[in-house]
């Protein structure tokens, strides 16, 4: 599974690029989004997966039984994913406001930092 | 585990997946809004399932943890997303 | 609901003489804690406690099949190449007024066969359900006022 | 004996399940598709989740199987409420006959 | 600010004062070294600086640093006397005399430094207290803009030192400047010499103004005259000549040396001579006199031969001596006139009578007349320039030209203000008070003096002088007025013939000269094209990378990932790919079928709820992975996770517009592409090696025994790895502050387009 | 959002997604659940509230703002990962107590560790309703 | 031993939170100068048992290396957070004039102090993903100050800034992800063994990603872009902590990884570096020659002048590495300080268009000065700070005959004095073309000693260095060394044990 979920990874890279570079701030967000699941899933997978045997101690034991999903990447991943969220709420917040404050929704019409040389600064 | 209950959980996981599928098909066609919506709550109810299936085969309750989780936050994607349809419509959506 | 209360506390008592608060054994701490009010009744007085919990029960069970005659219903029109519905928006006037109540009667309304609650009329008066098959309106407004809605209203509100 | 119980309870589980997908992509019109995966949606989950209720037999599962089935049917209907709501006042229109099939509006 | 517009007043107090005193008393303590100096002793003071660099505050005191050290601050006093008149009253006086003071504490420091880092410090100092003097009068475009040129020319030169001067230290392996000349000609056997000698040169060149690097010279006139008297006669501009002479004993004797500097000396002289004849201004006129003289200082460093050694020791002494005298007589013009215009000049000797005749006696000097001082260094800069080894016909002609010129120079700046009768006056001139006449009467009669007496300076300076520059005190030659008649004595008789005639003809040479001079290119019409093409070529690069465009940024970010990854699977390889097939069931199948259309629904749908419904196929389809793979804990946050980015997206969506159906872009679908298959290709090949699972065995061995916790996933999460979620945690809370305050921030500044 | 039906049904569920999100914190370090999951039910709960009834009514039932919530569990995250030096140990090292414990039983388990997990619950919480809320309130 | 490497991080957060519930009153901001100050001394505790006695490592949670999170300072880290404490006091007093009670509301304190505290927990710890943990920190805050002033350039700023650092982050995340998989641990001290035993070509695979994800944060060529998009658009105090600070992050973990765990390949990686730092140096400064503005001036000498820092760490000798410490010691107090300068050339002056203002050489003389020092420091004039780093990266990479890259730095150097005097005589010595006076009197005496305390703090800092370099070179010198020879940082992480061995 590790060889075809590297393969998808490589698929949800490709589209949240695309996605990315497209210059609409939404379509930005989306593939943002996509790219996230992207990396989670990398550390996931690059922590090698075991199927369907969570790391949890039955009561009474002292241990997991032997061949239990990894951890260690889980706590990563969802770390990760937490974080990933927090980022992606103040990036579609942002992106709302530049819609709100700019006029455009567009990422090459957002000039007001970086005006056009011919354009005056804006004071 | 039986073979008779390991066919079964194929077969189901297999048809749960159909449904996923299914819904999938609906939600790229759409046309409407509402479609979309619907399909995205039909697969959320069909991860519910998934999630029944996965405990199963893994011999795994804590597989029903994200079950129940599912199927009470599923639903509020499903209003948020059903309200932005009914709003979308009455507040167009205008340059500010 | 005092008697409610009872019961739930004597549930809790049944999970510590049990040893375990799982759900389950609270579950059963209200079974037995039911049995047990029944029993005292005459102590506590006359109330509706014992009836309303059995009209519960009749809801949940005729809830359980309605869904599962629906879904019949549903599927057999899926499988079958040609559509038989003829769709159509009715308005039901509603009597029940209690937000479980009518939380309660639209959600069934919604998992019953050929019907789907739309919406309630901010007044509360009115339901408005999508009909899958609406050939005959009063008919459908009929079964749904003395189904699915006093059923509803003998266990949220108190059997008539 | 329990193993044929959990097999035929999730084999129709899934067997309801796809039929309800596939009501969501055959039925004429957005209203109509709801009933299909509202009801079937919910009983196919149910079944499911009965079985696997079966599987484990112990108290704890079972009373998590119920609740996931009580959040289901109390949320699934609320859902299809709002989208249904919304499909009408968006103006979506209702499936009338085969000859007559009205155009429906898209979001875009 | 001009001189004029400044109420006539007596100085500024003690701001004024104290200065010239302390000025005074550093030159007094250089002064009373003079006779140990003269008695061939080398003084030495080391502190350690920077132990650990090989710096340290190393200073030497002998007879070229001494003579440098008595000409900056002897001169120095009397500029800053004479400024504190020239500058009475002015608002910034007391900024004036400290930039002044600093400078000449930095030129000091530069000529007595025994460390190369150390000398590279003062060195830097004097031009960066120069920039500030050039643009003292900062009000005039142009004075900012000369500032900035002399800043930049001797700056770069300055970096170009600085390579040199590392390099020479690493080659020599000590930065101390004594223990190199010690060493004697030992580094122009190392590798690196050439390249060591030509940064050097580059940064003597440009701080002293040879060609080509001469015309950020004349500009920098732009400053008050008493700062061109100091900086850019008597002191900076020599720093490049001290440096040149501090080295010669190392450095020179090589045919790159000698070739170098003779060339560049002998043009500079010559063409800054034709330069200075040109000119009407009586400053620029100096100025290019300046570049003449260093000019020839160059020409004879070049050599190793006693008279041009000699020659150069004294026209050093001479020229300095003179140039400052006439430098600030030409303030006292300006002051006591308001112009600096030869031709609007005359008749000034009746009135400023002091001033004249300190001019005519400096002028004389300058001339190379006898029995001034200038006519010994005239001679003996003929001595010199015959005996160079190649070429000294060729090399004495230049020479003699230059001094002809030179004739004329001093004859225009001298002599015709003051003696020309028929210019207007229009304003009623008044004679310089005495802190001004100072300068030049004590500067110019010091020539005469030393002229009558040229024991007094050989003995005092000249010979410890040349023994610094050669090793050895048997190369100094005598000074003295009458050598008999000889080969210099005769061309010292044609320059005055051709100095006069030329003077004869002054007006017509001089536009003769303007017109071969305008032939000749210069940087310094070059200069505003070159930093224009600085600004626009900056612009037009900057243009190119700094679009200001977000999909470029991203679009070159993403090529430089593939790139770098590329580059590192090409040079690095790949171990090995993980086959697709292992470990596969039918049921990994759909879940990665369900990622992958999900995915490609949000990436090409021009439906914005079909892009957020596909999104949230992928999010779920994600978290299928987690739970099919035994990850519940990651599998609900996934999910919840999932549900709240939907319910945002949603509440964006009601103010953002639709999304407009894109045309399919090859561009960036191959960068894209690209960017999914590298990150494919490394994950198998992480994926193909087994993986070191010792953290996860220490948690699963510890999570119950030791953290008390059946979870190991939450274990991790609040216990063994609790600073990381603690972390987390602030990372959520702070986005929630930063984007309340975007959206309640936002509301003022809605509608502001 | 003008729903009877909603607005009916978001009491229930929203006290439902509450009581549920205290579970899941409380069973985390044992069974799947935790802080953040917690945290993050608990927080749909009042979401969901705040879309049927309005972030007014959602406010008012909340009585805390919720920035001051989220930074008040950061706070005590803090706080949890700081106490250990009252005990000499390193920060985050997690202080237990056992109240009841017996031979083959640890008995109630009180813990920073479950102070910092509460911490991380209310700061998820707290942050991710004040983000919902403003926006809310901002379209 | 290890709560001393916990107060320089729970000192701003506590002080963050605090700040964050007096934020409506005046409070605040007095809570955010208290807060630096104890950090600055517990960052002097800090930095004093490190220099004394080597490195200082603690295990969070008391769980042992490498399981648990390390928090370690070498020299390198303790430095770090010693001049990352001194911006902090610096801005944190700055901020009381500088930031309006709009900002305060809005929560300013907070988020300050909480990137000081994401900084700082990326100088400390000792692990990798606990690392990405504290640059999302520093990242998340860094976007709050970013677009706290609001207003379409903020906004634009932010836009790009966010964008562009997310994909970095993620290229980050990925990179730890993929390195665990061939290494199974986290410990930067233990990753140091562990890859020796990972195949060394897919080694380098992954420290290319890591080049990349930490050349966005750095401001490398061709990845720079975020910076002079965003830089010039927030609140002065904000734009000064950020160009002091969050490159200089990206730039120290290039240095702990390219020197600690990716030092397998140098021929190819650090080549590479040295090419992208050279490209950097010099497309950095020709960017700010292309500039008209103050702030965008600053802000592509960031970028310029990062270049040196990297291309210390580049050329990978004792020299280089000293070159890149001094260089990150030096540049973090001037530049810092040139941001705040520009803040007060604006508020008096009316802008930071440099055709827009003037005047302040004749009427802020104190100003003008203090300019020269920061401007002088970051051109390389002798004797200031910047001098003595240029100096030792030149030397260093002449020492190894680089001649192209000593004669690019060179260049360079001329070319910010080029900037620095551009800036110089437009917005000092020329006059205002309103004929507006721009005297610092137009302040308050209370907002007068907020403004030009910290800076003439930071002047002397530089003036310091300036004078006093050797001891900052043997200081380098010991970092460097640490940095070429990991061993005790390695030893002290190890062997820094929780109660469980
Ligand atoms: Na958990
Ligand atoms: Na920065």
């Amino acid at each position: 599974m590790e060889a075809l979920l590297a393969i998808t990874i490589g698929a949800l890279v490709a589209a949240a690029v695309y996605l990315m570079l497209s210059g609409h701030m939404l379509r930005f967000i989306f593939g943002l989004v996509l790219i996230s699941n992207a990396a989670n899933l990398t550390i996931f997978t690059a922590g090698r997966m075991t199927e369907g045997a969570p790391p949890l101690i039955a009561p009474g034991a002292n241990a997991p039984p032997e061949g239990v999903a990894n951890a260690l990447p889980q706590a990563l991943v969802l770390t990760a994913i937490v974080i990933g969220f927090g980022l992606f709420a103040f990036a579609v917040t942002l992106v709302w406001r530049a819609w709100g404050t700019l006029g455009t929704i567009e990422a090459d019409e957002m000039r007001a930092a970086e005006p056009f040389p011919e354009e005056p600064a804006p004071k | 585990m039986s073979a008779f209950l390991t066919i079964c959980l194929d077969i189901a996981t297999g048809l749960i997946l159909l449904t996923s599928a299914f819904s999938l098909l609906r939600l790229t066609i759409g046309p409407s809004l509402p479609d979309r919506v619907v399909a995205l709550d039909m697969m959320t109810v069909s991860i519910v399932a998934f999630c029944g299936l996965a405990a199963i085969r893994f011999q795994e309750a804590a597989f029903l943890d994200v079950a129940l989780a599912l199927a009470l936050v599923g639903f509020l994607a499903t209003a948020a997303l059903a309200r932005f349809a009914e709003r979308a419509r009455t507040k167009t959506e205008h340059m500010p | 609901m005092n008697i409610l209360s009872t019961n739930l506390l004597l549930a809790v008592v049944w999970g510590a003489l049990v040893g375990e608060f799982s759900l389950a054994t609270l579950a059963a701490g209200f079974v037995v804690g039911f049995a047990a009010l029944w029993v005292v009744q005459p102590l506590t007085g006359a109330t509706q406690y014992h009836a309303r919990v059995l009209a519960w029960l009749r809801l949940i069970v005729m809830f359980v099949y309605e869904l599962i005659v629906s879904s019949f219903h549903v599927a057999w029109d899926v499988l079958t190449p040609q559509h038989r519905a003829r769709p159509a928006i009715i308005d039901v006037p509603l009597d029940v007024k209690s937000d479980a109540g009518i939380l309660l009667v639209t959600n069934l309304i919604s998992l019953t066969p050929g019907t789907l609650s739309l919406d309630v009329t901010n007044d509360r008066s009115t339901l408005r359900v999508h009909a899958m098959f609406a050939d005959d309106p009063d008919a459908l407004i009929h079964a749904i006022k003395s189904g699915m809605e006093r059923w509803v209203i003998d266990a949220v509100e108190g059997p008539a | 004996m329990s193993d044929i119980i959990i097999g035929t309870l999730i084999v129709l589980g899934g067997l309801f399940g796809a039929i309800g997908a596939l009501g969501l992509v055959r039925m004429p019109d957005v209203l109509i598709r709801m009933h299909a995966s509202t009801k079937i949606g919910t009983l196919s989950c149910g079944m499911v989740l009965a079985g696997t209720a079966v599987f484990f037999a112990d108290g704890s599962t079972i009373v998590r199987a119920l609740l996931i089935f009580l959040f289901l049917i109390l949320t699934a209907p609320i859902g299809s409420h709002m989208i249904g709501r919304a499909a009408v006042s968006m103006g979506v229109g209702l499936w009338r006959a085969p000859e007559d099939r009205p155009r429906e509006p898209r979001d875009q | 600010m001009s001189a004029r517009d400044i109420p006539a007043a007596t100085g500024n107090g003690l701001v004024g004062i104290l200065p010239v005193l302390l000025s005074a008393a550093i030159f007094a303590a250089f002064a009373s070294l003079l006779p140990a100096i003269g008695m061939g002793s080398v003084l030495q003071w080391v502190i350690p600086w920077i132990p650990s660099l090989g710096i340290s505050f190393a200073f030497l005191v002998d007879g070229l640093s001494l003579t440098f050290a008595l000409l900056i601050s002897g001169i120095g006093t009397l500029v800053l006397l004479y400024s504190n008149s020239y500058l009475a009253g002015h608002p910034h006086y007391a900024r004036f005399a400290l930039f002044l003071l600093a400078f000449m504490i930095s030129m000091l420091g530069l000529v007595l430094a025994d460390d190369l880092i150390l000398l590279f410090v003062f060195w830097e100092l004097t031009t960066f207290t120069s920039y500030l003097l050039i643009g003292f009068s900062h009000g005039s475009e142009q004075s900012r803009r000369n500032a900035l040129q002399a800043l930049f020319v001797t700056g770069a030169g300055g970096l170009a030192f600085l390579a040199g001067l590392i390099l020479l230290g690493l080659a020599a392996e000590t930065t101390r400047i004594s223990e190199i000349l010690a060493g004697g000609t030992a580094i122009q056997d190392h590798p690196l010499y050439a390249p060591i000698l030509i940064l050097l040169l580059l940064g003597a060149f440009t701080k002293s103004a040879q060609v080509p690097f001469h015309f950020w010279l004349p500009n920098a006139m732009a400053a008050p005259t008493p700062v061109s008297a100091f900086l850019h006669s008597a002191t900076m501009v020599k720093a490049g000549i001290y440096v040149m002479a501090r080295m010669h004993i190392a450095m020179a004797g090589s045919d790159i040396w000698m070739w170098t500097l003779t060339i560049l000396g002998a043009a500079t002289a010559v063409y800054a001579s034709m330069l200075a004849v040109r000119q009407t201004d009586l400053k620029q006129a100096l100025a290019y006199t300046t570049l003449m003289a260093l000019g020839t200082l160059t020409l004879f460093l070049g050599q190793e031969e006693g008279y041009a050694m000699t020659a150069f020791a004294t026209f050093l002494i001479v020229h300095s001596l003179y140039k400052a005298a006439l430098f600030l007589v030409v303030g006292a013009i300006d002051k006591a006139t308001g112009t600096r215009e030869v031709d609007a000049l005359g008749g000034l000797g009746r009135f400023m009578p002091v001033t004249a005749a300190a001019a005519g006696v400096a002028a004389l000097s300058m001339a190379g007349f006898p029995p001034f001082l200038g006519f010994i260094g005239k001679e003996l800069k003929y001595a010199g320039a015959l005996a160079v080894t190649s070429e000294p016909v060729v090399i004495a002609g230049a020479i003699l030209l230059a001094n002809a010129l030179m004739l004329v120079v001093a004859g225009v700046v001298a002599f015709r203000p003051f003696w020309r009768s028929q210019a207007a006056v229009t304003r009623p001139i008044r004679e310089a008070p005495w802190p001004m006449l100072a300068g030049p009467v004590l500067l110019a009669a010091l020539g005469a003096a030393f002229g009558i007496y040229p024991d007094l300076l050989q003995s005092a300076l000249v010979t410890p002088t040349v023994v610094s520059l050669t090793g050895d005190v048997g190369e100094a030659r005598t000074l003295t007025l009458w050598a008999g008649v000889n080969l210099p004595l005769v061309l010292s008789i044609a320059t005055f013939a051709l100095g006069l005639v030329l003077y004869a003809i002054h007006p017509k040479l001089r536009e003769a000269l303007i017109e071969i001079t305008a032939r000749i290119p210069s940087l310094d019409r070059g200069w505003d094209g070159f930093m224009d093409a600085i600004r626009r070529g900056s612009e037009a690069l900057t243009h190119v990378i700094q679009t200001g465009r977000m999909t470029d940024y991203l679009a070159a970010m993403f090529t430089t990932i593939v790139a770098a990854l590329a580059a590192g699977m090409i040079w690095g390889g790949l171990p090995g790919l993980t086959p697709i097939g292992a470990d596969l069931t039918w049921i990994h199948l759909p879940l990665a079928a369900l990622l992958l259309a999900g995915a490609a629904q949000t990436a090409f749908t021009s439906s914005r709820i079909a892009a957020v419904a596909a999104l949230g196929v992928v999010g779920i389809g994600t978290a299928l992975v987690f739970i099919y793979f035994g990850a519940p804990d990651v599998a609900i946050t996934q999910l919840m996770v999932e549900v709240l980015v939907v319910v945002l997206i949603a509440i964006v969506m009601l103010r953002v517009p639709r999304l407009k159906a894109a045309p399919f872009r090859p561009l960036h679908a191959i960068i894209a592409a690209a960017m999914g298959v590298v990150t494919t290709l490394v994950l198998l090949a992480v994926v193909s090696v087994p993986l070191d699972r010792r953290l996860s065995d220490f948690f699963e061995a510890a999570s119950w025994p030791d953290a008390y916790g059946r979870n190991i996933v939450n274990v991790i999460l609040v216990d063994f790895r609790a600073l990381d979620t603690f972390g987390e945690v602030a990372v959520v809370v702070v986005a929630a502050l930063s984007a309340m305050a975007l959206l309640r921030g936002g509301r003022s500044s809605e509608g502001e387009r | 959002m003008n729903s009877v039906i909603l607005r009916a049904g978001a009491r229930y569920l929203a006290g439902l997604l509450l009581l549920f999100s205290i579970y899941m914190l409380l069973r985390g370090h044992n069974e799947p659940g935790g802080g953040f999951i917690g945290g993050l039910i608990g927080a749909t709960g009042f979401v969901l509230y705040a879309i049927a009834c309005g972030t007014a009514d959602a406010r008012a039932a909340l009585r805390l703002t919720p920035e001051a919530i989220a930074v008040a569990g950061l706070g005590l995250a803090l706080l949890a990962g700081l106490s250990a030096a009252l005990f000499g140990d390193a920060f985050f090292t997690g202080q237990w107590l056992f109240i009841g414990e017996t031979e083959d039983d640890k008995g109630l388990p009180l813990s920073t560790v479950l102070v910092f997990d509460l911490g991380v619950y209310l700061a998820v919480f707290g942050s991710i309703l004040a983000l919902v809320f403003t926006m809310e309130e901002e379209v | 031993m290890s709560w001393v490497l916990v107060l320089p991080l729970a000192i701003p957060f506590a002080t963050a939170i605090l700040a964050f519930f007096y934020r409506a009153s005046r409070a605040g901001r007095w809570i955010s100068v208290a807060g630096t100050a104890l950090l600055l001394a517990a960052s002097l505790l800090l930095f004093t048992q490190v220099f004394q006695a080597g490195v200082v490592a603690g295990q969070m949670g008391s769980w042992p290396a490498p399981f648990g999170i390390t928090l370690v300072a070498d020299l390198l880290s303790a430095v770090m957070v010693l001049i990352t404490a001194i911006i902090a006091v610096a801005v944190a007093i700055y901020a009381l004039a500088d930031i309006d009670e709009a900002a305060e509301k809005m929560g300013y304190h907070a988020l300050f102090n909480v990137l000081i505290a994401g900084v700082l927990g990326a100088f400390l710890t000792g692990d990798l993903f606990n690392l990405y943990v504290w640059f999302e920190v520093m990242l998340i805050a860094s976007f709050g100050l970013l677009v706290l002033k609001g207003g379409r350039e903020a906004i634009d700023g932010g836009i790009k800034y966010v964008a562009l650092n997310l994909v970095s982050t993620i290229l980050f995340l990925t990179g730890i992800g993929l390195l665990y998989g061939i290494t199974g641990t986290l410990n930067l001290a233990d990753l140091s063994g562990s890859v020796a035993a990972a195949d060394p070509g897919l080694l380098t695979i992954i420290a290319m990603a890591f080049m990349v994800a930490f050349g966005v944060k750095a401001a490398l060529f061709p990845l720079f872009f975020w910076l002079p998009a965003s830089y010039h658009t927030p609140h002065f105090a904000v734009s000064a902590v950020f160009a002091g600070l969050l490159t200089k992050v990206g730039v120290y973990a290039l240095i702990r990884m390219f020197t600690l765990v990716f030092d397998h390949d140098i021929g190819f990686t650090h080549q590479i570096l040295l090419w992208v730092a050279v490209l950097t140096m010099v497309v950095g400064v020709l960017g700010a020659a292309a500039q008209g503005d103050f702030r965008k001036i600053l802000s592509f000498h960031i970028v310029s002048q990062i270049g040196y820092m990297v291309l210390g760490l580049a050329l990978m000798t004792p020299l280089g590495l000293v070159g890149a410490v001094f260089y990150l010691i030096h540049h973090i107090v001037v530049k810092a300080n040139l941001f705040l300068i520009a803040g007060v050339t604006s508020r008096i002056a009316g802008s930071t268009a440099l055709k827009q203002i003037g005047g302040l050489y004749a009427f802020a003389p104190l100003l003008a000065f203090l300019f020269v020092i920061a401007a002088f420091s970051l051109a390389g004039f002798p004797p200031l700070s910047g001098f003595w780093a240029k100096f030792l990266i030149v030397k260093a990479a002449l020492e190894i005959e680089a001649w192209i890259v000593a004669g690019a730095a060179l260049a360079v150097g001329l070319m910010t004095i080029y900037s620095m005097t551009k800036i110089w005589a437009a917005a000092f010595w020329s006059p205002h073309p309103d004929g507006i006076e721009p005297r610092l009197s137009h302040f308050s005496v209370a907002e007068r000693r907020a403004y030009l305390w910290p800076i003439a703090g930071l002047a002397a800092i530089t003036v310091a260095i300036g004078l006093a370099p050797d001891a900052f070179v043997t200081f380098s010198e010991r970092a460097a060394a640490q940095l070429l020879d990991p061993a005790d940082y390695i030893a002290a992480v190890l062997g820094a044990g929780g109660t469980l061995e």
